[in-house]
């Protein structure tokens, strides 16, 4: 085969040059050129290894569909395996390589397994490899492993921008070729808003190699006019290089638009690629018709290609694809292409047609009616083929072999939503299921066989769409089209018998292995392409399908309709990470929720910690602090002696409003709420339905009608919506109503002995103990009037202490007057690990222990939950055997029985002396920190019977660690136990 | 409606929008007893075909609402207020 | 035919033309001792214990559709026994097990890989929960290795651990966890099985279950009544549809479960691997196809597909836990229908209907479960009485309160 | 006390990015926003909403059903805010979200192009007309947009959730 440049023609700009590398040799095309038009114009025809054989392969398609011509282009970030030659767009710089061979493509190692083919026949691997078992992940495992693949990714973080998009039309049109075009036209013209899109960087379709003329224009002539009219309607939206891949639920759309692709990096600004989603009234699909292969002995050597293909690299990009080309067709397809490549001054020396009696309105020195290709030759690129015709077999030089196999419309987003597409005998393909709502094909995606009916179902499709929607328009009227040449009659040839023929290229699949796997049980359609790997390569069987049902159809001695189809899924062609993840990368996969306090604790040295979206304030390192223990336990020490300030903001809040609101709350938590008083907070506990513990929180009664809840930070979201779900569609009769103020309070923790006297200095009123008991809440004001905050006793640590709420913007200057004002006393500011030390300290649970699996007697608030209510969410199950089962693991705080050693949360409990194994587990524990105040490290655990085995001895297990550690269940209350502390 | 729900306060909205819970069952009386109790928790019909949903618009107007749909197609039938429902069945 | 090396070699010098077929394609017998409703991994590792362990042959699985079409068919083909409680634990250690002598046992290399399952911790919270999962592991003897982050480093260079919005602090590995080559199981079952005798008839529907005097005795099908002294249903998908047809509700929702394979590449990364910032996890097929997933769609559908939203969501957390993952394309999605139940965990029990056994609830852990399900069920449809280690998978353990909750969810099945 | 100033700390510190012929993103000042949720079966006319703003357009924005926002850029004190929050009585509850939502302005051209990178709602005029509303979401963030003018929009946030969403739109405002 011998590929060159014609010396006219085509839609590339001749008068720039591009230069580009291939395996490192330097080559050079012109704009418009794909990598593939232009590597054949550079007489490139060897371009890829197939997978399982490494047989050379050359280009066959000249579009989406490409199965052999998959190149690796750019390097480090930008590196791109397995991209399609055909789809890359030529431009300066532009580095390709070749893949799945070693050393190089021409000498190929990889290759000996061709001859080796006899015994890797389809599904050859599941009948060895066995023996010894050891060997499989040593010896065969990774040499497949290395052997399989095709590209290899980059390990280099990507340096580009991608971006998401949302977008909404009346009708989107798929595909710009001649419907597409007709379509939009019409619709565009009766003012609906239209979006077209096209995969390709220059819309028209077909109609930018068709040879026939409309109205007297060549058809690209045409569609530039249209194109042109297109352009200055405000309501149309062309967009080029992208791909619709998708049809999902509720007419959406999936897209990915290339923006950059083209470019050997992006334009300041611009996004690598854009996804977009598409919200269309309706849409019509003018995806066009793939043209089979025709399978017979020896049709994957370079320089067998695609009719239509071979007529595009002609006339669309100017290139020749051999100075002796052949022809081979089932129907009209074939005289068409001969004549179209000879008008573009290419020589053709033969046509082959597999029907008799269809005499060829062409002149070609070789017509063979009734033949077909039985075989070709060649090293590395065909040289000759081989026809087997009534007369017998001839030989003859070719070194480029056109094949038209018949057409199969594109309609895979048709079939997306589950739809199956149906056998034509008429067509010999598979059209589109019928009823599908709000979607409708035209053009040859419905079978249309001629430019004149492409455009006219095009216009007439979208006059419907466009009456449907209530806009006024006509379908647009062309003139003649001249030189139309339908397909006439298709042979259904399914394969040429005789030598190895493949039926999928990229994965190696020849008819043999298919006539293999149905002798071998395996004549599903689904089976059959599971064992023999057919369909599955890259282009997902694009080329393929259709091929392989009518040769299973064959051997089954069905009818292809019978054998029927695999799923049409997403994706159309395959789509990057990149497009699907947009902007959300790095940093910025998720948001962040920054705390009012957050400057705060930038200003006195926070480390901070993720918790869910939240970046909260862990620990505050001073001058001299080498170890984050040190930090935490001189805060813990200072709390406990003095007095520290933590951010509680985090915590989720929600202030509840209506008559109702205490009937409500009533029922929402396990224990009482409804005669909560005025001016007083409540320790709630949250049941969900099933009886385990949901959540917990106190809930202070405001007024009358108002309550103020606090929700724990990990639930504050579920919790929200769990209280809407209730008021809405369990008793929407109460009069209840709901506002999340997370957001809007600056809430803080002042906790320690001096507190009280720290606060008094802000806080215009009295703070003394009769005043502010214990459990009070209420609104307060702050330095003289100035503003007015929220204040609770409250204590999670088990010390005298208080959180006042202030309007989130004033949070910072509030705790820099607190810090001020407590300065004298000792105040420290504390953060996430210190509060969560002390509230181990002091037995309180968190969702550590709230895990969902444990319920209120478990923690020892059995007593809260109410025997009287007669209803509240999570009563109805509580009494199931299983909750109220002896053996349950139960809160139990851990001490080691040696202050010098320590264990970890995650520990298991067992009890002295028991082997470890999973019968004798007892437990675990589910918290732990080392306690300055005890001194050692203690922990809560959940273990069988733990409240009534105080002082037992207990082996605290950590295999992982390699951690045994003798200890001894206690009190979870390690501090203050009586509570004068919090009393004071 | 796996793409698009079209609240009935808000229009059509993207799933993102939204928290689904699962069937739309009617929780018992507090007497009901202990059959009805652990059916309404445990149970679910779990219908091919005809199907109501509690969905919640989270990131839009906080409404729970009843997604009427057919699990085999993902067709919509409609989508109410689900106090509304409540309301209805109770009357 | 007793496939090898040898038996390779000899065919291929015959043109392949002698192989026999894999399994027969039987017409069903009037009666059988026992009907298996679904040919999936789960049913037909059934049909295959009941004949190899329990000499019962004279046994039907029926098939809808074509052999292994069910979720053994589309799933993301994980194995692993890194479970947390006792009621599931060593169940899934039975089915690792069982994993590392299948090929032999079955004569047929179904691709057992071991290369490690690696769950990914990005805070202490995290931490804290691997440790008491791996120690539960550990006390039954199951391999487990906490790592820090420094290790996971080593092993996996490229994923993000400087620039993540949540970094990555470690990981809980299971060495012995790895990947299988999932339609293999199901023919390396059926083809086990129809060797024993077992009738495996595709394309079988069953419209009815037949009952005389409260006794399950035989089941409507498309190609006829099929008596039967005992019906063991492994339906997992559509377990509501098969029970509705004697009048049970079961405690299942069906909710769609996507994944995903990306285009062929060069070996990308060893072990599967999961995220734990988001709903990601990944693993390189011997193909070169990168095979992922993530999270249910969240709604109850039959539909076997689910929706782009989705899709984003399991991209967005694939590419913060790998940057370069940008450039590599997804070639295809699609959809398994999963038995989510209310805890998360499966079902194997009799029922309260005579002679009728039930296998269901696999939610999205059905795959690595094949071999234990298999065994359990034959073993309980044999001899009456559950394993020993599918003792906590009764239907009465909701009613009861003793529920195998791993997530601590609650009974709200789209959240496990 | 010694001194204090009571100084509110800015969610959004930052100039305005991008210049108003093409699309230009600004934080509002923070004034107030009063989160209005009548009572159930109570209606609530308009003249009574729009008696808790400040005269000015767009004051007034639906959120819910039964639920408004009451915005504006005048800082509110405790007392302004009571005397608001009584006026409705019982009909509807008041709550002050004055620090939790912040206000940030996209207008220009460009600015439908930049909210579709983010928000699935139809922006388009006849679809969404000048004082539309819609609670939805910027990618991953909840926000509240109002249309104030032909170009003009205002989205409503979660003060934690601001400077994310600020972050988000300044990315993608990249092009324009």
């Amino acid at each position: 085969m011998t590929a060159y440049r014609l010396g006219q023609g085509g839609r590339i700009d001749r008068s720039r040059t591009l230069g580009f590398t291939f395996d490192g040799t330097a080559l050079s095309g012109h704009p418009g050129d794909t990598l593939a038009s232009a590597l054949l114009a550079n007489n490139r025809l060897l371009v890829g290894r197939s997978f399982k054989y490494h047989r050379p392969r050359g280009v066959v398609a000249a579009g989406a569909a490409e199965p052999n011509a998959l190149v690796t282009v750019g390097s480090a970030g930008r590196r791109e395996p397995n991209s399609r030659a055909t789809m890359v767009e030529l431009h300066d710089g532009l580095r390709a390589e070749s893949q799945n061979r070693w050393p190089s493509l021409n000498w190929d190692v990889g290759a000996l397994n061709g001859f080796l083919s006899p015994f890797l026949s389809a599904g050859f691997y599941y009948k060895t490899f066995m023996w010894p078992a050891s060997f499989w992940e040593k010896l065969y495992e990774p040499f497949i492993r290395r052997a399989a693949g095709l590209g290899r990714a980059s390990y280099h973080a990507d340096p580009d921008r991608y971006e998401k998009v949302w977008a909404h039309c009346d009708l989107l049109v798929v595909g710009a070729g001649p419907t597409g075009l007709a379509a939009a036209l019409t619709a565009g013209r009766a003012g609906a808003e239209v979006i077209l899109a096209d995969e390709a960087s220059e819309p028209g379709g077909s109609l930018l190699f068709d040879s026939a003329s409309v109205d007297g224009q060549p058809a690209g002539q045409f569609a530039t006019q249209i194109l042109a009219e297109l352009a200055t309607l405000p309501n149309v939206r062309l967009m080029t290089r992208t791909t619709v891949f998708g049809w999902f639920d509720d007419m959406v759309f999936g897209a990915a638009e290339r923006v950059s692709r083209h470019v050997s990096q992006p334009l300041p600004g611009q996004p690598q690629e854009r996804l977009w989603r598409i919200v269309a009234k309706r849409a019509i699909l003018a995806t066009g018709a793939e043209q089979r292969p025709l399978v017979f002995p020896g049709n994957d050597r370079p320089g067998v290609m695609l009719a239509d293909a071979a007529v595009s690299y002609a006339r669309r990009f100017g290139v020749g694809v051999g100075r002796k080309v052949a022809v081979f067709a089932n129907s009209d397809a074939g005289a068409r292409t001969a004549a179209s490549l000879q008008a573009a001054g290419i020589n053709v020396v033969a046509l082959v047609d597999a029907r008799v009696g269809h005499p060829a309105a062409v002149t070609v020195p070789r017509i063979f009616s009734g033949g077909v290709v039985s075989g070709t030759s060649g090293s590395r690129a065909l040289g000759a083929i081989t026809v087997r015709h009534a007369g017998g077999e001839d030989r003859f030089e070719a070194d480029a072999l056109a094949m038209a196999g018949g057409y199969s419309p594109r309609i895979h987003l048709a079939c997306h939503r589950g739809g199956k597409p149906r056998w034509s005998d008429a067509h010999q393909a598979f059209l589109a299921p019928e009823g599908l709502a709000g979607l409708t094909l035209a053009g040859s995606a419905a079978g249309a066989r001629t430019l004149g009916e492409c455009l006219s179902q095009g216009a007439a499709e979208a006059a419907a769409v466009v009456a449907d929607l209530g806009h006024t328009g006509t379908a647009a009227q062309f003139g003649a089209v001249d030189g139309d040449v339908p397909e006439g009659s298709v042979r259904a040839l399914w394969h040429v018998p005789g030598g190895k023929a493949f039926v999928d290229f990229q994965n190696d699949v020849t008819v043999k292995d298919l006539g293999l796997a149905v002798r071998e049980g395996f004549s599903d359609v689904e089976l059959a392409k599971r064992y023999t790997t057919t369909g599955m390569a890259t282009d997902q069987g694009k080329l393929s399908n259709v091929n392989a049902i009518g040769i299973l159809a064959e051997a089954r001695g069905v009818s292809p309709a019978e054998v029927g189809t695999t799923t049409f899924r997403p994706f159309y062609t395959p789509v990057s990470f990149g497009a699907l993840t947009g902007s959300s990368t790095g940093h910025h996969f998720q948001p962040v929720r920054r705390s009012p306090l957050h400057g705060w604790a930038e200003k006195h040295n926070a480390v901070f910690v993720e918790t869910g979206l939240w970046v909260r304030s862990s620990w505050f390192p001073r001058q001299g602090e080498t170890h984050w223990r040190q930090s935490v336990d001189r805060e813990v020490k200072t709390v406990r002696e003095a007095a520290g300030l933590c951010d509680v903001s985090t915590l989720g809040k929600i202030e509840i409003f209506g008559a109702d609101a205490a009937e409500f709350l009533n029922r929402v938590y396990c224990n009482a709420f409804a005669k909560l008083p005025v001016g007083k907070a409540r320790y709630g506990l949250m049941l969900r339905e099933d009886g385990m513990i949901y959540d917990d929180g106190t809930t202070s009664r405001l007024d009358e009608n108002h309550f103020f809840m606090t929700t724990t930070t990990a639930l504050a979201a579920g919790v929200m919506n769990h209280l809407e779900f209730c008021a809405q569609t369990l008793w929407p009769d109460l009069d209840v109503r709901m506002a999340s103020s997370t957001d809007q309070w600056a809430q803080m923790a002042i906790a320690g002995p001096l507190s009280r006297a720290i606060l008094q200095v802000i806080v215009d009123e009295d703070l003394s103990d009769e005043n502010v008991p214990f459990l009070a809440a209420k609104t307060v004001s702050l330095f003289g009037g100035q503003l007015e905050g929220r204040l609770y006793r409250i204590s999670f640590s088990g010390e005298l202490a208080y959180e006042l709420g202030v309007p989130a913007g004033f949070g910072e200057a509030v705790a820099d007057a607190l810090m001020e004002a407590g300065e004298p006393h000792g105040i420290c500011a504390y953060g996430a690990e210190a509060l969560g030390v002390l509230r181990i300290e002091k037995g309180h649970v968190t969702h550590a222990e709230i895990n969902g699996t444990v319920t209120a007697e478990d923690l020892g608030f059995g007593r809260m939950v109410s025997q009287k209510k007669v209803d509240f969410i999570g009563k109805h199950m509580l009494e199931r055997e299983g909750l109220v089962d002896a053996e349950r693991p139960r809160l139990v705080g851990v001490k080691p029985l040696n202050p010098e050693q320590s264990f970890r949360t995650g520990a298991h409990i067992l009890a002295k002396g028991a082997e470890a194994t999973l019968e004798n587990d007892q437990g675990y524990v589910t918290s732990s920190a080392f306690s300055p105040h005890v001194g050692s490290t203690i922990g809560l655990a959940l273990v069988t019977r733990g409240p009534d085995r105080h002082g037992e001895e207990v082996v605290i297990w950590n295999a992982l660690a390699g951690e045994t550690v003798p200890g001894v269940l206690c009190d979870p209350n390690f501090v203050d136990p009586s509570n004068e502390k919090l009393h004071a | 409606m796996a793409s698009l729900i079209r609240c009935p306060h808000c229009g059509a909205r993207p799933k993102e929008e939204f928290t689904i819970r699962g069937a739309a069952v009617t929780r018992p009386q507090p007497d009901a007893g202990e059959d009805a109790w652990y059916a309404y928790v445990y149970l679910r019909d779990n219908p091919m075909g005809p199907f109501d949903e509690y969905w919640h618009h989270t990131s839009g107007c906080r409404r729970w609402l009843v997604v009427s749909r057919d699990t085999r197609t993902h067709e919509t039938y409609g989508v109410r207020d689900a106090a509304a429902v409540a309301g209805e069945s109770r009357s | 035919m007793r496939y090898s090396a040898l038996s390779v070699f000899l065919n291929g010098l015959r043109g392949n033309s002698n192989w026999a077929a894999a399994w027969r394609q039987p017409e069903p017998k009037p009666h059988y001792d026992v009907v298996i409703v679904g040919g999936g991994g789960h049913g037909l590792a059934t049909a295959y214990y009941l004949a190899k362990q329990h000499g019962i042959r004279n046994v039907a699985v029926l098939e809808k559709s074509w052999l292994g079409a069910g979720n053994i068919g589309r799933n993301t083909t994980i194995i692993r026994s890194n479970y947390l409680l006792p009621g599931n634990n060593p169940f899934y250690e039975l089915s690792m097990k069982l994993w590392e002598g299948l090929e032999q046992d079955f004569n047929y290399n179904a691709m057992v890989s071991q290369r490690g399952v690696l769950n990914l911790y990005h805070t202490d919270a995290q931490r804290d929960a691997y440790t008491r999962r791996g120690n539960a592991m550990r006390l039954h003897g199951v391999d487990a290795e906490l790592l820090d982050r420094e290790a996971v480093r080593e092993r996996l260079p490229f994923f993000d651990y400087d620039n993540a919005r949540f970094p990555i602090k470690g990981g809980l590995l299971q060495p012995r966890g790895g990947s299988v080559r999932h339609d293999a199981v199901a023919w390396g079952y059926a083809r086990g099985a129809d060797e024993r005798g077992v009738d495996i008839i595709q394309h079988c529907e069953v419209t009815g279950i037949r009952r005389e005097n409260g006794r399950v005795v035989g089941v409507e099908t498309t190609k006829g009544f099929i008596g039967t002294n005992k019906l063991a249903l492994a339906t997992a998908g559509h377990s509501s549809q098969t029970a509705r047809m004697v009048d049970m509700t079961l405690p299942l929702e069906s909710h769609v479960l996507q994944a995903f394979v990306s285009e062929g590449l060069k070996p990308f990364i060893d072990s599967v691997v999961t995220y734990g910032a988001g709903h990601f996890y990944v693993s390189q097929s011997n193909k070169g196809g990168l095979v992922f997933g993530g999270d249910i769609d969240g709604y109850n559908s039959y539909a076997q597909r689910g929706n782009l939203a989705t899709v984003e969501h399991v991209a967005e957390a694939g590419v913060a836990m790998i940057p370069s993952l940008s450039r590599v394309r997804v070639l295809r999605s699609w959809g398994g229908v999963m038995d989510m139940s209310m805890d998360g965990s499966p079902i194997i029990d009799r029922t309260h209907i005579d002679n009728l056994y039930l296998n269901a609830g696999w939610c999205y852990g059905g795959f690595k479960a094949t071999p234990a399900s298999g065994f359990c069920f034959a073993h309980l449809i044999a001899t009456g009485e559950p394993h020993a280690t599918a003792r906590a998978f009764r239907l009465d353990r909701f009613r009861r309160g003793y529920v195998i909750d791993e997530k601590g969810q609650g009974p709200q099945p789209n959240l496990h | 006390m010694p001194e204090f100033a009571l100084v509110s700390r800015p969610a959004l510190p930052h100039s305005p990015v991008g210049d108003a012929s093409r699309v230009r993103i600004e934080a509002l000042p923070e004034g107030h926003v009063l989160h209005v949720l009548a009572a159930g079966g109570r209606d609530i006319t308009p003249e009574q909403l729009a008696s808790l703003g400040d005269g000015t357009a767009h004051a007034v924005r639906r959120y819910a059903p039964g639920q408004w926002f009451v915005v504006g850029n005048e800082a509110l004190g405790s007392k302004e805010y009571r005397e608001k929050a009584a006026r409705l009585g019982a009909d509807a509850a008041v709550s002050d979200q004055s620090h939790g939502r912040v206000r940030v302005a996209v207008s220009g051209s460009g600015a439908r192009s930049l909210l579709a990178k983010g928000c699935a709602v139809d922006f388009s005029p006849s679809v969404f007309a000048v004082g539309a509303t819609a609670a939805t979401l910027y990618n991953h963030i909840g926000i509240h947009v109002t249309r104030t003018a032909e170009d003009g929009f205002e989205l409503l946030v979660l003060r934690s959730f601001a400077q994310s969403l600020w972050e988000d739109l300044s990315v993608n405002h990249g092009e324009h």
